[in-house]
């Protein structure tokens, strides 16, 4: 099992959600995080001082699958997530030690099933 | 008839300034002064988190823009002589001739307050109209473009209306037609070209991606609402002119009016979607106090709690229109001001009488009766109705060549906020 | 002795309406409509996040459904002509024979106020003493439960007590007991029968759980509690129903004990728990609102600071007795309006003074001295905090039997916002 | 010369109290209590999430302590028979021998207000002066420091300024100083106390670390900006002292002041800056607001649009001054109400005309023609800005040898609401 | 080390809080985040609209514990935050490279005792 | 690639942030978390009742990194992010799986640079 991290822009939540049902995956935490990263950041005026945010609010996501379907899921928020210009994110893996069930307290690979 | 004729109407010919009279218009003005900010708060609180300010400072800014074009310009259209019916002359300009000491001197016999107290009163009103009239385009249109359609708009369309219907010479008022205190002027002119302005403007993007669109803060829509009736007392019983029987009638019937409005949405609600909300309870009693503004201060209580009743629970369906007809009026300026200001309109022809104000016998003698009377409220719902709808649409397109309308699709998704004002609303 | 009473004792018999009376009545009705919106902010900024709006409802939903009532039933109920000094006559049903034009008929001498007016300030008191009573019942009651507990309070308990303390033939007033803006009637019976329902009501789980039940936003406390100050000089002053010395005494004396009402409590705070906080100071100037009303037209401005402290230290310990008795009064009606009333009422005893209000020499007379003044200012301490208490018990026990007056666990841990409403107070 | 002289001028000469002037007054005080609350939104909009309460509390708390202050001690220090127009006599002390029934004895001629009335209208002002001041030390006062500070500051700078402008026996309204309601004695002695005060304070530690310092809630600041406009008209209107055509002129040159200020201060920030805001439009509200404020009774319509534009524009710019200067005035007191009430006070000298007030006629003969009227003007401000300026940095300076004047580095971190009051005021 | 990261309904974070200090497991990072999964989310009502939001609040524990307290932890989640309904949440462990106090600067498993 | 996972106090955060600049590191996703550890917690009054909430706000910080930057970005949260008192925070590392860069579809080492 491995775990994909995504950190998207905000508007692009809906869409990958679309496209992770697509695949059939029903599993998914978002949180909301601020990210720093190449893009410019915000400029908030306050009284006519200007402040540049460096941090920018993106979604990050969070979904545990089997490892086969680690590959088609990178492709498809690859694809609905991407604008092209500086700021769409980063998807990053990780190699899970085990998955647990709460409701049922199944482990491993039916955990997620 | 307007509502300087029926306060006229009321009592003994006045012919000098009374103080009482005069500290109630004031007080009155201070009421409805008070309902802009208000809706600022009411509309403030339905858009989604990104669109607050933006929202809230169109309703704002017409305290800024109207109160100026009003003093300069659009009061003496509105109530300066008219030989035509259709527009006022030029006497008041720039605030000239509008005196502190005496009446306004149109009417006949004279009123009892100054007619600078009466300028006051009457420009909160065309503060707040076109501000309602923004509910319709919240959340995509241009800052530019909101300020250049409605300084057109407040001379084009909302003075040569409240000419018609209040100037003593206007058209309307002549044929005797009732609007106690603005339901053709303000709420159905505004529902009106609020339908013209969306229609205009298009719908918001993320109604075609289907996300879901919920409103940032109903505390704020709430205690807007909650202020909106406190200024409506000023609104409607503040247009009898004088602090007597018809001023009082007018409170009562507007204060059981927006309660049973309030009722009537949410019974409607619990009966056909499951659950009373607490939106619907702050719709209804908008919807019950959009509904007795022309008919205020000509109905006996009783009728005023039957006018709420119909006009909240109509507006509780009314709203859902748009999602058939697909135009995207944000906020449902048309469901709630245009639907329930033409309801209300035909309502007052229904159930004025002259019980509650003398003048009522007058118009059902210049109308023939009551079905006369009836169809006059018709005509005047329908004239205001499409002129409204017609100027509006025209001066959006107007503006749509000079200033643009419609921010672009990526300042849309950041939110308005961020990209027009450059502020968040909320740093929490 | 009524506030209807002590106005006309407060200078040469009035025989004629008198237009500032009038506009006063009218103005301080507009500032008493206020409170419950402002009240609506006080108890939802207090209540978890996903409460907010049901919070909120319950008092918004009085000025619906009181107002209907009152002007169908109740106003008659409380006002008619009563023989027995217990209950109003029939013969103002559905607002018919409200003057809007002629005085309160039952007074001698007549007021300077039409009846109209005198009923619509009265209606704006009917609408806020439920609301009141709401604070205990939050986070936990059934919406159906609270509609039919409330209709039938307003009937039951409030017409009733109300007609006792204010109506000139009331039993309470024929002895002369002195409650000037409805310490009492609106305080007493709020609080007493807050208590009942709450015990009836049962504690919320969230208490077993010990999880923490904090404030979900003190700044919107802050501003019902500002607006509350600012509803209640019209509550307090405009129960002299005439502008007058008497009003301007009782806009004194509630202004002077709201502030020291805040410094007590803020005092307090600071000693006894070490830190003075902000809703302390929101609390405590409601507490010495609340001390004040009986009071506010019979004391002077030095006993209206000294009635503000007592109450507001009083009552900044008073809200810690429910965590003692382990009943679950949410928002602390029972300790605020409870406690502060009934202390207020019998400070009222010990306190008025003819120097202000020349009424007062007639109570003092008719109750042969001060002790015998004060003896039965508790004794309407006790009839009405009994009444209201037995009474709304029994309502309660009504009300679980026909619709039900508690949420389920799982709608209770989910928020009655969500669960009951369909909505949620925030989508920041 | 006084508002209370100015009254005077404004018609035949009066002799007894009218009872619509006194409702005129009452309501007035109503409106102005109504500003307290409105500037505690105002400013707890603007500081951050941390420090909102702390921010909202500074003005609460002056509504408790100000008053009882008042009426015990300052009411007659500043309005007590002077013999030397520098401080009033004590025969006030503890609110002895103010009349609920007779005019405010020492103006010749005698008002038409009662004692009381005056009283408390000038009450509500005393309350939201020292309030103003706090924008200024946000963020990083001791509370305990916070309120010895104040209650110096009223004794010692606040009674004596009202006593020399306002009082008709003090020094400048001698002079035939024109300051109709308060443009030196709120705004000036506000912002230069402001000034004084957060110099002697220094700056918070987050501008050093350069931490972006957002506003946590500007849909707050909004409202509140919208009920000070609201709270404004009695402030200004109010001034008259009697309902007639001055408080009427009031009424318009306030209301398009604060139109127009909204706009000078949009239209600059959009022209500077690139993007118009909303809290720029609340600011420029404001900023029109203070200007008016001396002019309200003095100045035409257009005069009163020319001085919001003015002052609207250049307050736009003024905010930035503290960037260089280094001084931290949190929330712009010295920018907006410092620079704005000298800019609105030298304002009125050159435009105040005897057409719109007859009084403006002997302040011109008492001081030679315009210029000299002009010359006064900067007098004043000169005398009333230095005076509290100086005291105001002793007062400071003294308060931190008693109580201590800044919190700790870890306190001013953790923010003010959870370090100094236990409290947090969202928990959303 | 392991990294323990919990899912789970709001009502429940008192209960699991008060497990870990039976456990004597003092250290946990909570997080709101909204979940995705079999639960059928929450209807919103807006002016007669339904809105259902298929994303449900639930809070996302974070507990880095010594490798011999993972199943004793798990257990104690498993039995407290279950309530038997659709939505009770996952548990997912992670294998850990290091962990610092950065109070004291310690490294590995005494950072975290 | 390492994930470090810092959990700071909130005021650290823009000194971290400079620290991180220095180093030429300038992806960073911040999650505004509640953390349970060792320091008391913070106590509210509410009507003279006190709750002391055992979760205090911090910040958690994910920065990804080649391995070599490990230890120098390690060492810069320690400098900047201590005050000495108890509640300073932890460092977690964890291993990579894979790393993408979602605009330009890049994989591995090159998509954080
Ligand atoms: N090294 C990193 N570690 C953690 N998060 C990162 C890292 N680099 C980028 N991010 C996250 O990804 C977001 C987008 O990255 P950015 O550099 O702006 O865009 P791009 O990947 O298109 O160059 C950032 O806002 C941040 O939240
Ligand atoms: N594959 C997954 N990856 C990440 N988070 C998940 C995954 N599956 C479930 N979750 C989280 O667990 C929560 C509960 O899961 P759900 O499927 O609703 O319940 P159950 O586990 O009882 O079937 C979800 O709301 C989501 O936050
Ligand atoms: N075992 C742990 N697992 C996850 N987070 C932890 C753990 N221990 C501490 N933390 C996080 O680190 C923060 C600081 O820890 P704390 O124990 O208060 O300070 P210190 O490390 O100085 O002893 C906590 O608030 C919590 O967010």
């Amino acid at each position: 099992m491995t775990k994909i991290e995504a950190i998207i822009r905000l508007q692009r939540l809906e869409d990958v959600q679309d496209a992770l049902h697509a695949l059939d995956i029903s599993g998914m935490t978002v949180t909301e995080v601020k990210g720093m990263g190449r893009s410019k950041g915000i400029t908030h005026t306050y009284r006519g001082s200007q402040y540049t945010l460096s941090l920018t609010p993106r979604y990050k996501l969070e979904i545990v699958v089997h490892d086969h379907e680690v590959e088609p899921v990178i492709a498809a928020i690859l694809e609905v997530a991407r604008t092209g210009e500086v700021g769409d994110g980063k998807i990053f893996t990780y190699p899970l030690g085990d998955a647990i069930r709460i409701r049922t307290g199944e482990r491993g690979d039916t955990a997620l099933s | 008839m307007s509502a300087i004729a029926c306060a006229q109407g009321a009592g003994p010919k006045p012919a000098a300034i009374d103080k009482a009279d005069t500290l109630w218009v004031v007080v009155a003005s201070v009421l409805v002064l008070l309902m802009t900010p208000a809706l600022a708060l009411f509309y403030g609180g339905m858009v989604r988190r990104k669109n607050v300010l933006s929202t809230m400072v169109h309703s704002f800014v017409m305290m800024g823009m109207v109160s100026v074009v009003w003093i300069v310009l659009t009061y003496s259209l509105s109530f300066g002589k008219t030989s035509n019916g259709l527009i006022g002359g030029l006497e008041f300009l720039f605030g000239n001739g509008i005196s502190m000491k005496d009446a306004y001197p149109y009417t006949t016999p004279l009123g009892t307050v100054p007619a600078g107290a009466f300028m006051l009163f009457q420009m909160m009103f065309a503060i707040i109209t076109p501000a309602l009239i923004s509910g319709a385009i919240a959340e995509r249109m241009k800052f530019s473009g909101y300020m250049l359609f409605t300084t057109m708009w407040v001379v084009v369309i909302y003075a040569p209306v409240a000419c018609w219907v209040w100037n003593p010479g206007g058209w309307l008022s002549q044929r005797g037609a009732l609007d106690f205190a603005g339901g053709t002027v303000v709420h159905l002119a505004s529902g009106a070209s609020a339908l013209a302005a969306c229609i205009a403007l298009g719908r918001r993007k993320a109604l075609e991606h289907h996300d879901p669109i919920l409103p940032n803060n109903l505390t704020t829509t709430l205690l807007g609402a909650g202020l909106l009736w406190v200024g409506w007392i000023g609104f409607n019983a503040g247009s009898a002119l004088a602090i007597n029987d018809i001023a009082l009638s007018a409170f009562v019937a507007t204060h059981v009016a927006a309660a049973s409005g309030m009722l009537g949405w949410l019974i409607c609600e619990k009966l056909h979607f499951g659950k009373p909300t607490a939106l619907g309870a702050a719709s209804g009693l908008v919807a019950g106090l959009v509904g007795i503004t022309p008919a205020a201060g000509y109905v006996t209580p009783m009728a005023a709690i039957l006018i709420g009743l119909v006009v909240g629970s109509l507006c509780c369906f009314a709203v859902g229109i748009k999602l058939k007809l697909k135009f995207d009026d944000s906020l449902d300026v048309v469901g709630v001001h245009g639907v329930g200001g033409a309801t209300g309109a035909i309502l007052t022809g229904c159930l004025a009488t002259a019980v509650i104000n003398p003048s009522v016998s007058d118009s059902l003698k210049s109308n023939n009766g009551r079905l006369g009377l009836v169809v006059t409220q018709l005509l005047a719902v329908l004239v205001v109705g499409v002129f409204s709808f017609v100027g509006s649409f025209v001066l959006m397109k107007l503006t749509q060549a000079i200033t643009g309308v419609r921010v672009s699709e990526s300042e849309e998704q950041a939110g308005l906020d961020l990209s027009l004002h450059g502020e968040s609303g909320y740093n929490l």
